[in-house]
């Protein structure tokens, strides 16, 4: 049987949306594969509903805005990439980033509607189907994406990555997009980490070598998230079998 | 120059706040500087201290929290010393109090900004074992509590700013420098512990379990990373086997660490190792060390206690390397026994002992202050006042001069400020301001009219509470004419509006509902008392730490809880009434007990004072022990020293010297004792008032029965060495000499270290040695306790060919004598016996105290010996030369075995702490003490036992017979009287059985 | 009044505790417990006491007759008392005051005494629940 | 509580749009499969339910099986919506209980070669639209009074343009201008391109107009001191020689201009024998130029590292000055030295070339070759003869920049509308909102925006004007009713990070007096962005919740929510 991915595309009311009409308007074929949420703007995706999509079986993802400097919403384009850029690195570390586009599209571009859906479409059905169906491990891994693109660090960190590093922080100083980075991308691992660790615990998979050993990361980094989701009020030491501390989730 | 009245206080840990507390307490206005954002220093991030096990927290918060709040001290955090000019009696400090980008005054310490910081960085209180975030505050018991934005850390991302309820962030908040102009400087910075430097052979930085003493120490804390419990760094495991290395940068010659012993670390050690197994009984300690060095008051006892009691496992060997087994990530240690063998052990974890280093920025604090440093890079002292930099005007107190522990520290930051006192006594209450308030509103009998202001303390309390709905029920309740409530109940303007609101609706009693009363009462205490309201017609119900924190996942029934808690207060409120301080008058006279160099400086230092003091000495002659001493290990010539010290003592008018006296009562209080006492040949009958006591009776030395002593003229004590080879010339035809340490001392008659015999016996072998080269030194040891800077001596003494020996304490020497020759039998630790023949046999004699003569004192002044029968302070690690009888002082050998540089700072030490209460005209005593209600006492005396302080005698009563009676000026209100009066006969003011009782019953 | 407190039978019963703390270590063990944010049930009422010395035996059987259904009295470990020897007075006093109660046929249970430092605001929370779970097994006090 | 107690019920219109749809897929069976998903009750199809018939049966749908929520499935939103919306309201479902599914545009019209994937496509999208409107809630839209006056800050050519122009409309105007006369930087100008009419004619008859007209204000001396508030009714307070006006403002117009820049160190500037160009407007006008040898320099403090633009106006303003001075005196010479000359259009190209007959003349020099202002002649260097010519001169005129006001950040501030990087105010959109801010009811006119000419300040001012009057022509002002808003329920979620405020571009978003997040439903269109942002998921976006674009997501993996 042939492959036809489930695609999953988030269009803003004024310029993609439009733009998908205009392709209808003019007739303009495409693969059928697509379903499309409207949204008032780009900027309104939140990143959890991308990993939503996937872990209901999407195959890929496509979130499409007006043009740079276009947006109805002056800037919601912009807000709308520094997320889409967060959420695919986040995918990046489960390999599906290659299931995931940005693209902009106007009102009056039918024709490149039509050549995008079908491209991606095309990359979609290339990269086979979504590995996530029914792969408990696969699917554990975006629910602890989905959880740490929730955490208020990341969602701080991202809304306010165009203002600190585009126009300036409250010093005055624009911070270099080289440094917020660097902290960016830690906390991406960290909280993707932490998010599978309250996750592992919820399973009852509870001790520190338990989780370092199911997660594969290192017994000692387990034990320091363990400790700040222990700060966070999250989770809170157990008792003490054979030796080893169990944690429990509150 | 005109004198300042001023001090500085540089470093804020325990002795920068001690001396900052003693000196403010004398009136004098002090400038505390720290350089971090919190004060506390390292004893706030210790679990347990030293010998008694105490929890560090709960002694020092108190006294943190003070500091905080005293009023003539002037708190300044993120500081950086600038520059300094001037000399003593007027110095001008440039400081630069670096900008938290927070404002200190109005941050209330919440922690929302902490909790939404999306940066997180290394928390350097918990010594990198936990992440911390760029706001941040030190730990969660601050003082002061004020939060601190690291900029280094900091992406400026703003959220900090709108999370603020208080608006304390200010981004653009700039550093400030200062003048700062003060008569005189006390540095306190403290020390920095030695890091193990990278490829050190115990493997610290490449192996995850090892850490050092002050990690574990974190790891230990019931408020560390691990809240308490021991778990390894590599997996969260508990360790079974915990392996502690000492002397890790200590006493180390190799050029890695440093050549001095760092003092404390034998007894963190065996602290650390004690807890580790009280934590978590499966863990087994063991514990690496070449000597066990515990030298101070009752530091052996606890020695034994680890081993016996906590099953703590001693090896003497230095290590010779750890390495990881990277499976496990076990540890394998290889040593060498005393008795050459090399062995293996796996341990799951190992804490190095690390040593203590001079603070990093000792040679820059030198520099700015123009103080010399010693050879090590610590302070450099005076070597008869410890206290004393090369500076005049300057003092240095703490580890900053030479590693030493809490009580020490302690006691010489009381010294330094004792010295302080001599320095700018005149200048007592020149730079500082008394609050005028207006006189008390009468309101006794009348109706309580009560406001209740209820905080949301931004959304601390009100995202969990329904503050409204509280607010709204604390009107409903009977007595509250006004509630209110306010986004934050402590900020500057909302004490205008309590103020207000005590006018408007005419107020007698007022409750505030917010945090805990621990940190805040006082505020609001003082601002009712602004208002014209007594101090004590206030109320607080905890409604954050002790509900809207703990129960965030119930809000309702945290709201339940409030109003619970608001209407126990009121409750309460209905039955408080104002009451009063009881104000003495205080004689400004000192008696000093005892005229060795302890009681001599500290009359000296009183005098000097124009306090009157009267000096008392049971011999005929000043000088006590001193007089059989010629040298210190240092050096220093005592002779001459005492000489000097028993002139200016007869030549001051201020000292009134009585000789061969014998004191037959002690009676009165603080402020006002009477003493009455016999001197002289002809038993001539004196008596005085003062308003302290310092208790500088000395100590003895131990008459050995062993040994051969007074059998055979070739054995001798170390003193009458000591004056044989200063005074003749006895010793040139001597060819061995042996001497034995631990002579009466850590046996089980006196189970404690004599703490100045090892470097009495290095002081004698070094001198012979210098002398007469060939002559043969055996110095029979259990260990060698040359702690501080005396290891340099014992380094000195092994160089020149003194021979060590060690033996173990159920296998003591022997010593026999065949014609005319003494011979020593010692089996050595590695099972070898070895015969030495002695011309001369030198006994170490250990230190004693006079058992009846303390006993009989102890009595008349009220208060207790240890088990030792010296003088027991009134707490171990704080109040090191204070007695929990108020007044009363403890100074010198009296106290516990020490040297002299030790005894001058302890009589300093107590001058200071007595200065506290001499320098005022009265003191005020807390208002809320024990009651009695005399119809109801039938004299039992329950409660005489019962008070720590002394503060209840059985009187005659006119009326009612046999009862007890209370002085109100030495009551501390603990209530252990009233909880055990058989007749309900004792109330505490302030916490009546009526007013609790109200609480208790007003659940619903 | 307490008498007409009742319970709706979706309800689950919780006791009512109230803990009698020392000012210098447990209630400031307390207060860290709410630094810290560790959570603890809440049917706890805590009154301040300078020392758990203060604590009259009266204190805990009147809390008793009220219809408190359980007490907590806590104190600083042994030797850290703030008042030097108040808390080695209460220890004395409360291992009598178990005996008593028995006596009135009240479940020793019903009364905790502990130890709580000013650092361990983990160790209060776990013995507050603790002391919950205890009395909640006893079930609601007796009214006299 | 009711609604949320009330049974849903949605009935789902499936359109053939004739062949459009029908044309492709049975809507027949789409309707009558539309029946097996949750809480629909009524389907039906219809040929076109655009149509009179088509919304006479939505209407009748509704009534009969007591509709709640209404699914029409057929072109798109964009264009429609509107219709069905109103259709409902006349039933007396709320019009955001409507839920449109497009099957024509982005289904049928885009698949014809596939009509069974389409026809799947189309239930799939009908399944995820019919989950979604199980989650609509009722909305109502907002209207706000508006006042129906202006306040115009700044009273140079474009200020007094717009002012009279919204006066002149009937509107209550209060023209504010901080110098002591108004005209702003007509009262320094000779004559105006490519006229040569005197300024000072301009500015007379401006005067005039001003002074007679009844509907307007002016402040002179004057500043804007506060302004809070929004769109229709902003509160104003105006200082005027210590005292303070307080005024309640429907729209405002920002036509502050721009300032003259002092070239201080450069050329040689002194004021004497080396001046500005409006240095020598002055002289022109008060006849006092006796130079024969005249050399002008453009771009000085323009177009270099610390000011990137270019000015606009002063190629135009030297070559007006340039022919004054020839035609008052033709036997001077005047040379103008010059990196690009910017003539743009007929007028001002024609303009050049009557310089360029008159005999002025142009010679080019490079920015990396500036000319040297001598003592008594100008160095400049050639590109094609490769060498420095010498010009000898008695007057040098040096071609300045207009720059932006030191006092722009305070209004902007006030105004909550930013500035770009030069100090300049910033419009909301460069090319389709020109005389627009982000911030509703706040508009731009003249060189506060840019560097303009007379001319172009005056088509700027009727702009302005022209949009301001289209929000204080009506009494009232509707608002969209599907916006942001914080929530009583999410209160306590708010940790008050501020990160929405720095996102919206609206500035819809701030805090009130009790430190809690305002979000003004006037100001707000709806983006979402803020929702999408918010750290601790407070904000909820009406109309397209997160919980409704969830449940959309859950139905396109085929399972449903509370099912």
């Amino acid at each position: 049987m042939v492959f036809e991915p489930k695609i999953l595309g988030f269009l803003c009311n004024w310029c993609s949306y439009a733009g998908a009409d205009l392709a209808g308007v003019s007739r303009v074929q495409y693969p059928p594969n697509i379903r499309v949420i409207r949204v008032m703007c780009s900027g309104r995706v939140d990143p959890m509903f991308i990993f939503k999509a996937f872990q209901v079986g999407a195959d890929g993802v496509i979130v499409m805005g007006c043009h740079p400097g276009d947006c109805h919403y002056l800037e919601g384009n912009y807000e709308a990439e520094k997320k889409y850029n967060m959420t695919e690195k986040f995918l990046k570390l489960i390999g599906f980033d290659n299931r995931v586009r940005l693209e902009w599209v106007s009102a009056s571009e039918g024709t490149r509607y039509g050549a995008v859906v079908t491209e991606f479409t095309q990359q979609i059905k290339d990269a086979g189907p979504s590995p996530a169906k029914d792969n408990e491990e696969l699917l554990f891994k975006l629910k602890a994406l989905e959880m740490a693109a929730a955490t208020d660090r990341m969602r701080a960190l991202v809304g306010r990555e165009r203002h600190i590093t585009e126009d300036e922080n409250v010093y005055g100083e624009k911070v270099s997009l080289e440094k917020f980075n660097e902290i960016f991308d830690k906390a991406i691992k960290d909280e993707y980490e932490r998010a599978q660790v309250l996750l592992s615990l919820e399973k009852g998979v509870n001790n520190v070598k338990l989780l370092a050993a199911k997660l594969d990361i290192d017994p000692s980094i387990v034990l320091e998230h363990l400790l700040i989701l222990k700060q966070r009020m999250e989770i809170d030491f157990g008792e003490i079998m054979e030796n080893t501390p169990v944690f429990v989730r509150l | 120059m005109e004198k300042i009245g001023a001090v500085m206080v540089v470093g804020a840990g325990i002795g920068g706040s001690q001396a900052s507390l003693d000196l403010g307490d004398a009136g004098f206005k002090i400038y505390l500087i720290e350089s971090s954002t919190s004060i506390g220093g390292v004893m706030a991030q210790l679990d347990k201290t030293f010998p008694t096990n105490d929890c560090a927290m709960c002694i020092v918060s108190p006294k943190l929290v003070e500091t905080g709040r005293h009023q003539n001290i002037d708190l300044s955090i993120n500081c950086e010393i600038l520059d300094v000019s001037g000399e003593a009696g007027n110095f001008t400090v440039k400081v630069k109090k670096k900008s938290l980008y927070i404002d200190p005054d109005v941050c209330t310490g919440c922690g929302v900004c902490g909790q939404n910081c999306p940066v997180e960085a290394i928390d350097l209180f918990n010594e990198g074992l936990a992440k911390y975030k760029a706001t941040s505050v030190k730990y969660p018991q601050a003082v002061p509590l004020v939060y601190a934005i690291n900029k280094d850390y900091c992406i400026g991302c703003g959220i900090c700013l709108g999370v603020c309820k208080a608006k304390a962030v200010q981004y653009d908040r700039e550093d400030e420098i200062v003048d700062i102009n003060v008569g005189a400087v006390i540095l306190a910075p403290g020390f920095d512990e030695y890091v193990p430097p990278e490829g050190n052979l115990y493997g610290y930085g490449k192996y995850k379990n090892v850490v050092t003493s002050i990690e574990f120490e974190r790891i230990l804390s019931a408020s560390g990373p691990y809240a308490g419990k021991v778990l390894r760094p590599s997996d969260g495991d508990i360790p079974i086997d915990v392996a502690f290395i000492q002397c890790v940068g200590s006493r180390d010659y190799s050029g890695v660490g440093k050549p001095y012993c760092s003092s404390v670390c034998c007894m963190y050690t065996a602290k650390e190792a004690v807890i580790a197994h009280e934590h978590m009984h499966q863990i087994e300690p063991t514990i690496f060390s070449m000597d066990i060095r515990a030298y101070g008051k009752d530091f052996d006892k606890y020695i034994i206690r680890a081993q016996e009691e906590y099953h703590v496992k001693y090896i003497r060997s230095r290590i010779s390397s750890v390495t990881e087994i990277p499976e496990t990530k076990d540890l394998r240690i290889r040593y060498e026994t005393e008795d050459g063998k090399i062995l293996e052990k796996d341990f799951q974890m190992v804490v190095l002992s690390v040593g203590l280093n001079p603070p990093d920025d000792a040679k820059y604090l030198a520099d700015k202050f123009g103080i010399d440093l010693n050879e090590y890079d610590f302070a450099k002292t005076d070597i008869w006042n410890p206290v004393q930099t090369s500076k005049p005007g300057i003092y240095a107190c703490g580890a900053f001069s030479q590693p030493k522990d809490i009580p020490e520290t302690v006691t010489q930051a009381s010294a330094a400020a004792g010295c302080v006192n001599q320095l700018l006594y005149d200048k007592r209450g020149t730079l500082i301001t008394e609050k005028s308030l207006p006189p008390e509103i009468f309101v006794a009998g009348q109706p309580p009219r009560i406001g209740v202001f209820i905080c949301h303390c931004g959304i601390n309390i009100g995202g969990f509470v329904d503050v409204p709905e509280v607010t709204r029920y604390a009107g409903t309740l009977p007595n509250v004419v006004m509630s209110d409530r306010n986004l934050y109940t402590c900020s500057a303007d909302t004490q205008t509006i309590i103020k207000e609101k005590i006018k408007e609706y005419n107020l007698n009693r007022v409750i505030v509902a917010s945090c805990t009363p621990r940190t805040h009462e006082p505020l609001f205490q003082e601002t009712i008392r602004e208002a014209g309201l007594n101090r004590y017609l206030f109320q607080m119900a905890n409604i954050r730490d002790q509900c809207s924190w703990v129960h965030m996942n119930e809000p309702e029934a945290a709201t339940q809880k409030a109003k619970d808690l608001v209407r126990m207060a009121v409750n309460k409120a209905r039955n408080i009434e104002p009451l009063n301080r009881i104000k003495l008058s205080i004689t400004p006279k000192a008696l000093v007990i005892g005229g060795g160099i302890t009681g001599m400086t500290a009359a000296l230092n009183f005098a000097s004072q124009d306090f009157e003091t009267y000096l008392v000495e049971k011999e005929a002659q000043l000088g006590g022990f001193a007089r059989h001493i010629y040298h210190t290990l240092e050096g220093g010539d005592v002779q001459e020293f005492l000489k000097d010290l028993i002139n200016k003592v007869k030549s001051n008018k201020n000292i009134h010297v009585y000789t061969e006296a014998e004191i037959e009562d002690v009676a009165g209080y603080l402020g006002n004792f009477k003493t009455t006492l016999v001197h002289g040949k002809n038993k001539e009958k004196a008596e005085f008032d003062h308003g302290v006591v310092v208790v500088a009776t000395g100590a003895q030395e131990y008459k050995p029965k062993e040994y051969l002593y007074g059998q055979n003229d070739k054995v001798i004590l170390q003193s009458e060495l000591e004056k044989m080879i200063n005074t003749s010339d006895d010793i040139k035809n001597k060819k061995s000499i042996v001497m034995i340490q631990c002579v009466g001392s850590r046996n089980e008659e006196h189970p404690y270290c004599s703490k100045m015999c090892c470097a009495e016996a290095i002081k004698n072998a070094l001198r012979i040695k210098e002398k007469y080269p060939s002559c043969e030194i055996t110095i029979l040891f259990r260990d060698i306790r040359t702690y501080g800077f005396k290891e340099k001596f014992y380094r000195e003494a092994r160089k020149k060919g003194v021979l060590f020996l060690r033996y173990d304490e159920d296998n003591l020497p022997e010593v026999s004598q065949e014609d005319s020759q003494l011979k020593v039998k010692v089996t050595t630790a590695r099972k070898d016996t070895i015969y030495v023949n002695a011309d001369l046999l030198a006994l170490s004699a250990g230190i004693i105290s006079d058992r009846e003569e303390n006993e009989e004192l102890a009595m008349m002044l009220k208060v207790p010996l240890n088990d030792d029968n010296f003088y027991l302070e009134a707490h171990v690690k704080l109040r090191p030369v204070d007695f929990a009888t108020e007044g009363v002082f403890v100074a010198g050998l009296a106290h516990c075995p020490k040297t002299i540089e030790d005894c001058i700072s302890q009589a300093n030490a107590a001058v200071s702490r007595a200065c506290t209460i001499l320098s005022k005209d009265e003191v005020e005593a807390e208002g809320k003490v024990a009651m009695i209600n005399v119809a109801r006492c039938i004299g039992c005396g329950m409660c005489v036992e019962n008070c720590a302080y002394s503060a209840i005698e059985i009187v005659e009563d006119r009326r009612f017979g046999r009862v007890a009676s209370i002085n109100q000026a030495l009551c501390k209100g603990c209530g252990a009287c009233s909880g055990n009066c058989r007749c309900s006969a004792i109330d505490i003011l302030g916490f009546t059985s009526e007013q609790i009782y109200a609480m208790i019953t007003g659940r619903l | 009044m307490t008498q007409t407190e009742t319970k709706t039978e979706s309800e689950e019963w919780t006791p009512k505790i109230i803990a009698f703390l020392c000012n210098w270590c447990s209630y400031a063990g307390a207060d860290l417990a709410g630094v810290s944010r560790i959570q603890y049930p809440p049917n706890i009422r805590i009154v301040r006491v300078p020392c758990s010395g203060r604590v009259s035996p009266f204190f805990i059987i009147k809390s008793l007759m009220d219809g408190w259904d359980g007490v907590v009295i806590s104190g600083c470990h042994p030797g850290d008392c703030h008042y030097i020897s108040g808390n080695l007075v209460a220890r004395r006093r409360f291992g009598i005051i178990r005996d008593v109660l028995e006596f009135f046929g009240i479940e020793p249970g019903r009364v905790n005494f502990m130890w709580a430092s000013a650092a361990e605001g983990e160790r209060f929370a776990v013995l507050i629940r603790k002391a919950t779970k205890i009395i909640k097994e006893l079930g609601p006090i007796k009214k006299f | 509580m009711s609604e949320e107690e009330e049974e849903i019920r949605i009935g789902v219109f499936v359109c053939h749009c004739g062949s459009n749809i029908g044309g492709y897929i049975d809507c027949k069976s789409i309707a009558e499969w539309a029946k097996s998903l949750p809480h629909v009750v009524f389907t039906q199809d219809n040929l076109y339910t655009c149509s009179e018939t088509g919304l006479a049966q939505i209407k009748k749908g509704v009534n009969e099986n007591n509709l709640n929520r209404v699914i029409v499935a057929s072109c798109t939103p964009r264009t429609h919506e509107p219709l069905f919306r109103s259709c409902i309201q006349e039933e007396g479902v709320n019009p955001y209980l409507f839920n449109f599914v497009n099957i024509r545009d982005q289904n049928t019209w885009v698949h014809q070669k596939e009509p069974e994937k389409a026809f799947e496509k189309a239930k799939e999208l009908i399944a995820m639209g019919v989950a979604k409107a199980a989650k609509l809630e009722p909305l109502e839209k907002i209207i706000v009074d508006t006042t129906p006056t202006a306040l115009v800050i700044g009273a140079g050519v474009a200020g007094i343009t717009a002012a009279l122009s919204m006066a002149n409309q009937g509107f209550e105007t209060h023209l504010v201008e901080k110098e002591a006369e108004i005209g702003g930087k007509l009262n320094i100008l000779d004559k105006l391109y490519p006229t040569n009419q005197d300024a000072s004619e301009l500015l007379k008859s401006l005067k005039k107009r001003v002074n007679d007209n009844t509907n307007l204000t002016v402040y002179t001396s004057a500043s804007v001191k506060s302004i809070e508030g929004f769109i229709g009714n902003f509160e104003i307070e105006i200082e005027q020689n210590g005292n303070v006006k307080e005024l309640t403002i429907g729209v405002i117009i920002v036509a502050v201009g721009a300032s003259l820049f002092t070239p201080t160190g450069l050329f040689n500037y002194d004021g004497q024998k080396r001046i500005t160009q409006a240095e020598l407007e002055t002289l022109l006008k008060n006849n006092q130029v006796e130079s024969s040898n005249v050399v002008m320099i453009q771009c000085v403090g323009s177009r270099i590292e610390e000011r990137k633009y270019c000015s606009s106006v002063c190629c135009m303003v030297a070559l007006k000055n340039a022919l004054e001075i020839k035609e008052r005196n033709p036997k001077a010479n005047v040379t103008i030295l010059f990196r690009d000359l910017y003539t743009p259009g007929t007028y001002y190209e024609d303009y050049y070339r009557r310089a360029r007959e008159a005999g002025v003349i142009f010679i080019e020099y490079a920015p990396e070759k500036m000319p040297i202002v001598e003592d008594n002649q100008v160095r400049v260097h050639n590109e094609y003869l490769g060498q420095d010519i010498l010009i000898p001169y008695d007057l040098v005129v040096l071609s300045t920049p207009l720059v932006s006001n030191e006092d722009n950040k305070d209004i902007a501030q006030m105004l909550k509308v930013p500035l770009e990087e030069n100090g300049f105010f910033l419009e909301a959109h460069v090319k389709l909102r020109p005389m627009d801010f982000a911030t509703d009811g706040v508009y731009i006119c003249g060189s506060a925006k840019w560097p303009v000419d007379i001319t172009e300040s005056i088509a700027q001012g009727y702009a302005a004007a022209s949009r301001a009057s289209t929000i204080i022509s009506h009494s009232t002002l509707e608002v969209e009713g599907a916006t942001s808003s914080l929530p009583e329920y999410n209160r306590n979620l708010c940790t008050g990070c501020e990160v929405c405020i720095t996102v919206c571009p609206y500035k819809a978003i701030s805090k009130d007096e009790n430190d809690e997040i305002l979000i003004q439903q006037v100001l707000c269109k709806g983006c979402g962005v803020c929702g999408a942002t918010c750290t601790n998921h407070a904000i909820v976006i009406r109309h397209f919740t997160d919980d409704q674009i969830l449940s959309e997501i859950l139905a396109f993996g085929g399972q449903y929510d509370g099912v």
